[in-house]
This record gives C-alpha cells, structure tokens and sequence, in this order.
C-alpha cells in the first residue's frame, strides 16, 4: 500500500495546482456557474490539449495516460481546491470507470478513445427520483429487441446530465429485484424519447438533471444482466475519487480560514491570536488530515484492488461528507457577517460541502455499508 | 395622569377611537391625530406627544387600537432606536424635528454602527467625523445596515478623536442619508437576499446640531441604542411577514409600510433551521422508519424543547419577581445549536433532494433555504464565541481576556488594514 | 405547567442542601461506599426524624408528606448533588412510585406507612442479567398456587438490593410475553430460596445486587397480571426523578470546575482567563440548565399527569445521561491531572454520572421510547 | 571502530557472545560484562562504556544479543532519561558515578519536573534550592513522579533564583532519594492504580558537584529531557507488561526488574479506549445489530483508522526524506478524540453491564477499567488544550497567548496559592 506520494505525482499535483490557479480563479467559477451547463468547452479543451489530463487511468492502448486512481485522485483533488467548472467528474470519473469496469474489449475501444481525448462528454445515470444510490433502487426497465434495448423510467440528480453528449444508464431486466437483472446501457443525447430536464442545483458549481425515458432505444454495455459487480466497483472507486474531491475542498476552506484569522484584528488584536481561534484552527487541521488520509488510502486501495476496497471507499467518503462540511461551516464562522456574503467565496465552497454530503450518498448510508463489511 | 385607573382609561380611548378612527384617512395623517390625542407613544412624556403613562396602562391603550382594528403609530425596526436614543439623549431641538415624523412614518431611519473589521466591536469604529467650517465631515464606511437603501436619516457612530481610548473618542449623530456623499450598495447574502447595505461615506454633511449628546460620549448614547436593539431582537426577527391586510387605505398603506420594511427579514425564519418542520418532513420522506434518523429527530426535539423550556423557565422566575438565572443569557447560543443540528436532520431527511432548490427542492425550496441560512445565526447579533465571552465574564463571572486596544490612544491600537 | 417552584419549594431546596452540606460531605461518601451496604442506618433515621423526609411524594393518610414529584425531584437533585449515601432512590423513589401506582387501599395502608417512616427499606427488582430495561425483557416467572405465588429467576442491578428489607418483584405468568402477564409482588429479604449476591459496581457510592429467586414464595401487589400499566407509569416516574438526581451532580461538578479554574495559575495566569476554558465553562453552563429545565419540567409534568409524561421523562433521561457524562468528563479535564487522582472528589460524581448514565436505560434507548410518542 | 563493516561486526559480537553469555550468571555482573566489552551501549563514546557506533550498526548487536536470548543492559524508563542527560550535560565525575550504575539496574532513577500547578508547564517551577554551606539545600514538592518510590536517585529541576526570569532562574540537579528530607507518597487515580507519586522536599541536601550543567542553566538540560521523553513517549507506554521469562537467574532477575519498572503502565492500553475489543464485544452482546449502535462503531473504526493511516503517511513521508508535515503532531490529540469515542461505543455495548466492575463486570472488569482510564489520555504528557495550542502555534504558526508569566522577574509572576 502506496502510503506517500512518488516525486511524479507531486509534480503533477504541483503542475495542476498551478494550472487550476490559473485558469479556475473563483471569478471564473463565477461566471461559469451562472451559465446553464456549468462548463466552458475551451476549458474542457485546454484540460485536454494544454495539460494533457485525457484518460489519467485510462489504459495507453486507449489513449489515456495508463495512470492509476492515486493520480486521478490528485487531479479531482485539485478540482476540488480551485473548484474547477468542469464535466471532468461526471465523464473523466463517473462514465469512464463505468466503461472500463463493465465494457468488453470493442466497446472500450469504441468509447475509451473519444473520452480519453474530450471529444465525448458522458455520464453516468443511476439514480432516480427516489434519491436511492444503492442498486436496489434502481427501477427503470430494460426490454431487449431487435439486439438493442428499450428503457423506460426516470434517472435523476444526473451530474452534468444536461451537457452531456453520451450517458452510461443502468437498467433492470423486467421483474427482476435487488442486485439481479441489472445491465449498463449507453444512450446518445439525442435518442428519441428521451427527455432532459435540468434541476435547479443548491450547488450552482456542479449540475445536474433529471433524465426520462420513454422506449428510449440504448446499447448494452457488457454482459448482459451482468452489471451488479462492476457497478459496484465504478460506485466505490467513484466514492474513493468523490473523496479526493472533497477534502480538496475542505483543505482549500481551511486555508482561507487561517489566511482571514491571520489578517483580521479585532479588539486591537488578530484574531488568531484568540484561543477559541487557534483552537478551531487545530481541530480543523485534525479533521482535514484525517479525512485525507482516508481519501489517499482509498485511492491506494482501489489501485491495488485491496481486499478492504469497497470498505475503505465507504470509510473515505462518509469521512469527507462530515469533514467538508463542518469545515466549510467552521470557516463562515471564522470570517463572521463577512463570511456569509455572496462576494465572500466561502459560500461557493459551503455550496460544494453541501451538495457532496449527500451525492453518491450520505455518511450514515457509507457507514452502514462500512461497517457491513468490517463486521462481516 | 399616572393615576389614571384602568377602566377610566379604557374608556377614553374607547370613545376616543370611536370618534376619530377611520380606515379611509391618509395613514399620516390618521397617525397625527393619535399622536396629538396621547395615544400614539403613551408612555412617553407628556411633552413629547405621550400621556407619561406606565408600562402596564400602555397595553390598554393597544388593546383597544388593536380591539377596534386601528392603525398604530410607527415604533418598529431601526426607527424604535432612533425614538430611544432621541427621547434619552436627544436635544429638544432633536426630539422636535424628529420624534414626531418617526411616530408618523413619514422619516425611516437606519443604525450605522457596525464597520468592516469590527463586526463584533461597534467600539472600534474607525469611520472619522472631523469638525470643519462649523459642520461634521463624515467620511468611511459602515456595514451590516439594514433598511440604509430607502433610509431618510440615520445614527452614525463615528471617531471624533483618535488620542483618546478607544471608547472615548466616539461621537454620535443624526446624519442625512440623502445628501451626495453618501452611497448606499446592497450585501447580497450567500442564500440569496439582500437584508444587509454596506454604506459609503464621503465628506458627508452633519449639521453642528446633529450631534446626540457630547463630543466624545458616543459611547454611552451607543450603550442605549444597543440595550434597546437587544430588548427588541426576538420580536423583530419573528414578525416574518406583513399582517393580514384590512381593508381600507389607512389599512393599505401601513400594509405597504411594513412590507418594505420587513422584506429584508423574510428569510429570517429559514435561519432557526425551522424544527417545525421535521417530524412531518422526516414521514413523507420514509426517513421517520430508519432508527439512525430517529435518533437524530430525538437529539434535535430534545434541544428544541429543553431550550424552551428554558426559556419559559426564566420567565417565569421574572414573573415571579426573582432575581435573573443563568437560564435567561443562553438562548443565542442555544439558538445556534438547534439550527445547525436541525440543518443536519434536514440534509438527512432530504437525503439526495438536499441537492436541489427553489421548485426541484424539498417543500418548493424551503429545505435548500434552510441550508444556505442556517450558517447566519451563529454570527448575526453577536457570534457565538462572542456569546461565550459574556456568558462566561457577566453570568459566570470570569476574568476578561487581556485588551490591548483598551489601554492605549486609539490611534495607537492595532487595527486590520482596510481590504 | 409549573416552570416555576414555589417559595416554599425553594425553601426545601435550600434546608435540604444545607442539611446535606453537614451531613454527606465528601469524608462522608468515601467513608460510605466503602462499606458493603452502602449507607448509614442513623444516616437514613436521621433523614426522617430531624427533616421530615418520610414519604415526600405519599399522600398523609399513609404517614407522608403529601407532597408531589416536583418536591421529590428537589429532594434527589440536592442528594444527587450531595452524592448522598442513602436507600432514598430505592426505597423512597422506585418501590415507594411502585406501590403507590400497583397496590390496592389494603396494601398500601400496609406497606407505606413503614416506607413513609423509613422503618422498612425496600427496593424494586425488575430488570434481568439480559440487562434490558423495558418488560419485554422480563424472564422471571410467577405460578399462583395458595393464594400466594412462587417465583424463578434472576433479577439483576437491583440498587441497595443487599441492603433492602422489602423487594417488589415484577415476574410474569409462564408462557406470557411481552407485555401481557406481568404481576407486581411483595417478597420479604429472609424468604426462603432467595439468594442475594451483592454485585461489585463501578459507582462505589450505589450498590448493586444480583437476586436468585428459586421457588421463592411472594405476595401479589395491586392486580394479577396488571402490572404493566402500573409498571411503566412507576419506570416513567423514576426517570423523572434519576433526571433530577443527575442534574444535581452535574450542577455541582460544574460549579466545582469553575471553583477550580478561578483558583489555579498556570503560566502566570487565572486558567479561567483563557479562553478555551472560558467557553468550556459557557458550554457547560448551557448543557446543564437545559438537562435542568427538562428534569423539572419532566417532574411537573409527572404532577399533572400531562399528557406528553412518558416522553418527555425519556427526553429528561436521555439529556441527563449526555449531560452528566460529559460535565464530568469536562471537570476532569480542566482539573487536569489533579482531576484523575483519587484524592480529588470529581471522580466520584465522574463513577455516579457513569453509572446513572445506563441505569434505568442509556440515552439512545430513552430517545428511542421518546420518538415513539412524538412521531405517533 | 565506527567503519567496522557489519558483517564483522556481527562476527565480533556472536563470538563474544559465545564465549560469555550464561543464563546463571547474576545480573549485574552479565551486565558488567556486557558494559566492559562495549556492547551494552554500543553508540556511546568509547570512553563511556560504548563503542560510538551508529544507530544501525548497534542495530546489529541488539539483534546478536536477541538471538542468543540474552539479557541486555538497563535503558528504559526514567533512568533513560539520566543516561541521555548525563551523557549530553553531565560531568565527567558525574558520568563516573552513574552512568555504569545506570546500565547494570544498580541505580533507578525518577524525573521531577512537574509539581502541583505546573503540570502542563514545568518551566514554573517553585521548588526551591538554595546554595548554604557548600551544598543546595531543597524544599517543595513535585508532582506525577513515577517510580519515585523505589528510585535511588532523581533529575530534579528545581529553582535557585527568584529574580530571573521564569525559565533562568532554573537549575538542574542528581539528587539522592535515600535521604532524610526526602517524603514520597503514591498517588493513586480514580481508576485505582496508584502510577504516581508525589514527593516531598524538606531541606533534602544535593552536592555541590551534583548540579548539572550551570547554575540557572537548568531549562537548557530539562529540554535534553523532555525531548527525549516525548521521543520515547509511545515505546514507553506500549510495553504493557514483563516479557516472557526464559529460564535461568540473569532472566529471573531481569524479569524482576521489568516488572517493577512496568507495574505503573500495567493499566496504560485501557487508558486507549481499546478499540480493538469494540467489534467483538459488540457481536457478543447482540448489539451489533442495533442500526444506531452500527453508526458509532463505525464511526470509531472509522477515526481510529485515519489515525493510523495518518500516522503511516507521516512515517512514510518521512522514510521518503520528505519536510514534516502537519500529520505527524497531531497524533496525541487524536489519540482522545478515539479513547473518548471508544468509552462511549463500550458503554453502549455493556449497558447496564457497563455499571459493573471487577469480576462481575464486562471482560472481567476489563470495560470498567476502560471506562475508568479513558479520562487520562486527554491529560497525560500534555492536555488537549496544550495540544492544541502547540498545533496552533507551531503547525498553524498561531501567534502566542499573551503571556504575563515571560515579561518579569519569577518572584512577581502571579502563581496559584499553595493548596
């Protein structure tokens, strides 16, 4: 188990932090996130051509950099710092590791290529209306025919749903229950009978939409009624990538709460010279160390497919729920009325806690599914 | 007149409402006749358009305004401080421009305390006001004020003299907050509203007789303006929207009067995290059956009702006439607990709904609103550490911190630099 | 609703506390729970004869004060304080509420004149070695034969159960469950075939015992096979009053921690002019006047029989449980190593807070029993 | 000798062994034996007992010394302590005196540092020596000395100018514990275990030739102190009881001495919280199936192993020769944080067994012990408050407290009353 990064990946996390400051500036974020898709294609491009990110844990034969989830967690970690406006999670992540985990050898070559590259942008449709992200909740239909398949049902809180050009759906053969009789599809925006709807997001950094399906004619991808484990893999290794994520953020918050406390005076002296300041200062280093911890050993352990895997992303995730959060409530606190300003961009990180809390599940569910397997 | 009895009392304004109350008179001009009769501010001296009645006889002159469905004079928000601080400190000159067209309505006012950097310490105010060619030169900026956009006057606390301590170098005043000089913008919260402006004084104008009480006793005149903000806190926050509209113009426009000013507070509700809602929020979700959940409803009822009960523990004690607890200094913190432990329940009842807002949202929106405005009560009216500082120095009666702005000339204390 | 006591009520309080004072300092409690019983006999006769402390809560007509629960409450809250060494809890609290719920006209003209006067110590034993606190885990059996009944089982965590002259036993009718079949009885301590083990308890100030009961003959108290009603009201009750008990203590430590820290130096300073333990202190505060206003609102609302009882005594038991816990974990703290001496007297109320902590339920089965009722 | 290759080394030391170890022989004279040849210390200065070899190379003698099963010299605990101070400050006649008398176990030793009122800070220190006749002569008393009871000889930090400042008016001294003058009382704790003890000075006699490094240079020696305690912080509370006996009288012997020295720490790994007992414990009790009792043990698995995991990548940031970064200091606080989450998820498994101790209690009064020991972790080697500060401040690069203790002579810093 990797338990400390080589010089390569300090190197690209220095080359992305240094790009990200550059080019995602919250005045861009700004502006970005007051636009309908959320994202900017020359941006998108540049992630591609000027600093090469196309594929990080995409196999070379497909045309990705043959790269692992330690360094795909440094990429989204880093989004997550400068929170970057971008479909990166939703195709880079979500809808890639999907293909890569269930797609057979024609499919990856069909598909891995254009994403790795930025032509496609694609996502991944799970979850529906009921706000369930375990396979269980999965109601919309597959009805084979004609070698191809319809769906039918609605997929909901789709990340950049919207604005992507291909999504990777996960259906149920009909009548069938739990983890049985599931199969991934993939579905072109414009296949007819599908409607999407955009959803008002209390995050306005990252989007998402709701998707419904009416005969909506999709391609298997995979086996057939095969999904269950390499769906679960894509969730855990999506959740130990979503923790990355998120303690980028939450690390960033706790730096701009000190950077404030270290400039502001009040009473004739800095604030951080107030003990309930340093105080909170050192229980948000704690919180934020740990919680890092957690997302690095996750993204070692999906690396190398550890037997405590699936359990360890879990752990990750519900750690970077609660760290994330009562970080970015800390740092409002920290800047006081200020902090809670639209100008102060504080709130754009809160939003960002906010929305990752309960994407791809809350810390009580990742708990339970956690401790369903150190318990076993 | 203070021995006037109850039912005596009753009676004239019973029969004084029934001579003049007429829901079709001009709203200032309907005010007008109360205030000339007594009724308007009974309390208030005789002098000054009141009847010097008691607290207790007051209520009975509103129960009949209210009884008969009448308009009452103008007493709420900024312009009550305004009323206080003129009444206990103003000149005669002061109260006689000013008291009555506050009552009236027809001058809104707003407090101009607060400044970037001294949030939590309207005493190290750094907004200057120097003396010059027989007038004040006001120039800074202050922050935090509600109403300043559609404000006619306003109470400006500013340093008059920076070589003396920090708190004895301020002066108060009555500025006019429609003269050049003075640029008002709106402070967009993160959950969206503008209850806040953030105002811009540039070599703004007060006249040499607007200054309240001495040069270099603004402090004290602050004290009464901030004892009566705090006395007034809860009622103003929970009044969440205009009253049912009567038919009538006096009606219509005291209506529109309280719409303009209560339109800054209409989220105010969101930021208590709005516990009423989560029994009801938690069985239409399905989350009421998930043990995990419950228990966390439970912790959160059981905050919510201790704190009440608090609450109703140390008014009671007043009521009985003993001296105040510890019970009665605790309810802005314990106010931050329950919101912020019922944003939490929320989310988890919401579960994955807790990403959407306005009509995708849980209940139109009004969970996402909780969320985003939750984060306001640990700081609004004092922080919570600021609310720790006094409830360990005034209940618990422990040592203050060391202060190194309070033994040195103000120009001399350690300030940020303005950003 | 009373949110208020009464002069005279407040005039127990301070009597009580200044006999308490006097008679159970700290010498006292440590002398005390050295002992096997527990408690004092001129100690418990003293209780009655100089205060009057003979059956607060039991009408006159059987030789009590007449007085209520919010009377009784200040009474346990000023022992809880005190750390009193005493049978009062057992006796005077749970069996006392157990027959004045359970007995008919007969029997309680037989038992509560000699409780009232504190002649006769008894207790009450209903939970099991299972350990759980609600009827369902009654296991004990009851065969009627001769008008009187034979017990088997165990019961267990019985307080002053190897000190007490009178046990009332909740058993059940064989093959009964649940709720059903439960019967209250009288069991005198000499009665053949009961074994009375004392049980060596964390709390040195609260002694605990086991009791094996084979073919032990006992008396039926109140009806036959309708206890359960009566039994759950009396457990309610007792709630109450162990949430008082515990916010004596609490308040105590908190006072006693606050003695502390504006008395000690530490780097030159008052440790009660830092910061951290300045808001410590304001924490603490706020925790134990809410536990307080929900104990005695529980007490009133026992008094009134108001509608919300049941919930709201759980409610006061589970804030008493977090409250006592954590304001004795606090005060050790700020007396810093001092406070983890034997020597210091915190941890003695630290063991009571333990220990009240899962008597009579921990907190989240408290919360639980509460939710039923608010959510029905 | 330090470029002695190690495979010659390792020769050298077997042959040795071979040629001396005998599991009969009494300990001191193993031990002497060990010392002469230079193989009990072997990074010490060939002039003092060792054979200045680099850490790994000594590596490579311990583990020779292991193999064979042979008892080494005396180097835990405090006497640790005098023997790095001695080597880093001490005099040549002093080095004489006890350095081999360390090493055999003929002298133990006991640190005072701390006294009542200055736990967390032993730089305010009052105990008193004052030069008469030509020997200090000492009064006070200190605080949270372990084995005091059976130690010989003691580091005693103690004051001999009151008109310095704080932290030089300090003095370092070797005082014998076997003297008239000399009171030591264990202090038990309210778990039962008496790991303490306080030890009372009443004109006890030092040497003049026992002061180690300057008069008033006694801070500088007690950081060589506190160093390496910090240092030896983990290993030292790890060792939670006597290694396995082997037979023979040099292994009777140096059992006898572990167990003494270890006999305080025999309660240390329940002062942890035992996570390690948590899962099985739950399973046992049924209460594993409790959804809400799932949540806290996850949760403590869950903190328990980010710990570890932070702890790992400090380790491995340092093996890649990487700057320290903020991971590795916040272990001690972390180390509460899960002992109190622990005590809290045991008690939920034992319930009303958790009201049990000793023989009736849960593991055999195990859980009780826990639950009675958890509060020291938050104290020991440095509070929470401490912790946190020095996060703050060396971490963060916090700006200090005010500190009126620094700015003046010790008499006129304000201190506690004695008690």
């Amino acid at each position: 188990m990797q338990f400390s990064f080589t010089s390569e990946q300090e190197e690209l996390r220095s080359v992305l932090r240094r790009y990200f400051e550059d080019t995602s500036p919250t005045s861009t974020v700004r502006r970005l996130m007051e636009t309908e898709r959320g994202w900017d294609a020359a941006d998108w491009r540049g992630l591609h051509d000027q600093i090469g990110l196309g594929g990080v844990h995409v196999p070379e034969a497909y045309g990705g950099l043959g790269l692992g989830f330690v360094e795909l967690g440094i990429v989204v970690e880093e989004m997550g710092r400068a929170l970057v406006c971008s479909p990166f999670f939703a195709s880079s992540v979500l809808a890639t590791t999907a293909i890569l985990n269930a797609a057979d050898e024609t499919q990856k070559a069909e598909f891995l290529p254009k994403l790795a590259s930025g032509e496609t942008v694609a996502t991944l449709a799970f979850a529906e209306p009921n706000g369930r992200w375990d396979v269980e909740g999965v109601g919309m239909t597959a009805r084979p025919g004609g070698g191809r398949y319809r769906l039918d049902g609605v997929k909901s809180f789709v990340l950049d749903g919207a604005s992507a050009d291909l999504f990777i759906v996960l259906a149920r053969a009909p009548g069938s229950q739990g983890s049985q009789g599931l199969s991934l599809f993939t579905v072109r925006r414009d296949a007819p009978g599908l409607t999407v709807q955009p959803l008002a997001a209390l995050d306005p950094t990252r989007k998402l939409a709701r998707l419904a399906f009416e005969g909506v004619e999709a391609d298997l991808l995979g086996e057939p009624e095969g999904a269950a484990a390499p769906f679960a893999r894509t969730l855990a290794q999506a959740c130990a990538m979503l923790a990355s994520e998120m303690v980028g953020g939450a690390e960033r918050l706790r730096e701009s709460a000190l950077e404030y406390a270290s400039l502001r005076m009040q009473f004739g002296r800095l604030i951080s010279s107030f003990q309930s300041m340093k105080h909170k200062q050192a229980d948000m280093l704690l919180e934020v160390e740990l919680a890092k911890s957690a997302a690095y050993y996750a993204a070692a352990a999906a690396d190398d497919d550890a037997a405590d895997f699936p359990a360890v992303a879990h752990l990750a995730k519900a750690m970077a729920s609660d760290t994330y959060l009562q970080t970015a409530i800390h740092t409002i606190q920290i800047h006081g009325g200020i902090g809670f300003t639209w100008d102060n961009d504080t709130h754009l990180w809160f939003k960002r806690a906010k929305s990752s809390e309960v994407f791809l599940g809350d810390a009580a569910w990742h708990r339970e599914r956690m401790i369903q397997t150190w318990a076993a | 007149m203070s021995t006037t009895s109850e039912e005596a009392l009753r009676a004239e304004v019973r029969s004084w409402l029934e001579a003049n109350w007429d829901p079709e008179r001009e709203l200032v001009a309907w005010r007008n006749l109360l205030i000339d009769a007594g009724w308007g501010a009974p309390t208030w001296p005789n002098r000054w358009y009141g009847r010097d009645l008691s607290p207790e006889l007051a209520q009975v002159v509103d129960q009949e305004i209210r009884r008969v469905g009448a308009v009452g004079v103008a007493r709420a928000g900024p312009r009550s401080l305004a009323q206080a601080v003129l009444l206990a400190h103003g000149s005669d000159g002061q109260k006689e421009q000013f008291l009555r067209r506050s009552l009236t309505g027809e001058d809104t006012w707003c407090q101009l305390f607060s400044e970037p950097g001294s949030g939590s310490d309207p005493a190290g105010a750094t907004t200057r006001a120097d003396f010059r060619d027989g007038r004040w030169v006001v120039s800074g900026q202050k922050l935090w004020t509600t109403s300043a956009h559609h404000a006619d006057w306003g109470l400006l606390l500013a340093r008059t003299d920076w070589d003396k301590l920090k708190h004895q170098g301020l002066s108060y005043f009555l500025i006019d907050m429609r003269q050049p000089g003075v640029e008002v913008q709106p402070l967009r919260q993160m959950n969206g509203h503008a209850s806040f402006n953030q105002v811009f004084f540039t070599d703004a104008e007060v006249a040499a007789d607007h200054l309240v009480g001495e040069r270099g006793g603004g402090w004290a005149v602050a004290t009464t303006t901030l004892m009566h903000e705090r006395r007034g806190f809860d009622s103003f926050g929970a009044g969440a929207g205009p009253t049912d509209v009567r038919p009538g113009r006096t009606h219509a426009q005291a209506s529109a009067e309280a719409a303009t000013a209560l339109e800054p507070y209409v989220w105010y509700p969101q930021r208590t995290g709005r516990v009423d809602l989560v029994l009801e929020g938690a069985r239409a979700s399905g989350k009421l059956d998930d043990p995990v959940v419950r228990q966390e409803i439970a912790k959160l009822l059981s905050l919510a009702k201790s704190v009440e009960w608090t609450a109703r523990r140390a008014r009671a004690a007043q009521a009985a006439g003993r001296p105040p607890g510890p019970e009665g200094s605790l309810g802005k913190l314990a106010a931050s607990l329950i919101a912020r432990a019922a944003a939490r329940v929320h989310t988890q009842i919401a579960g994955a709904d807790a990403m959407l807002t306005g009509a995708d949202g849980p209940l139109e929106g009004l969970i996402a609103e909780i969320l985003v405005s939750t984060p306001a009560i640990s700081i609004a009216g004092g922080t919570d550490e600021i609310q720790r500082n006094i409830i360990a120095e005034r209940v618990l009666r422990m040592p203050k911190e060391p202060s190194p702005d309070l033994d040195r000339p103000f120009r001399d204390v350690p300030r940020s630099v303005a950003t």
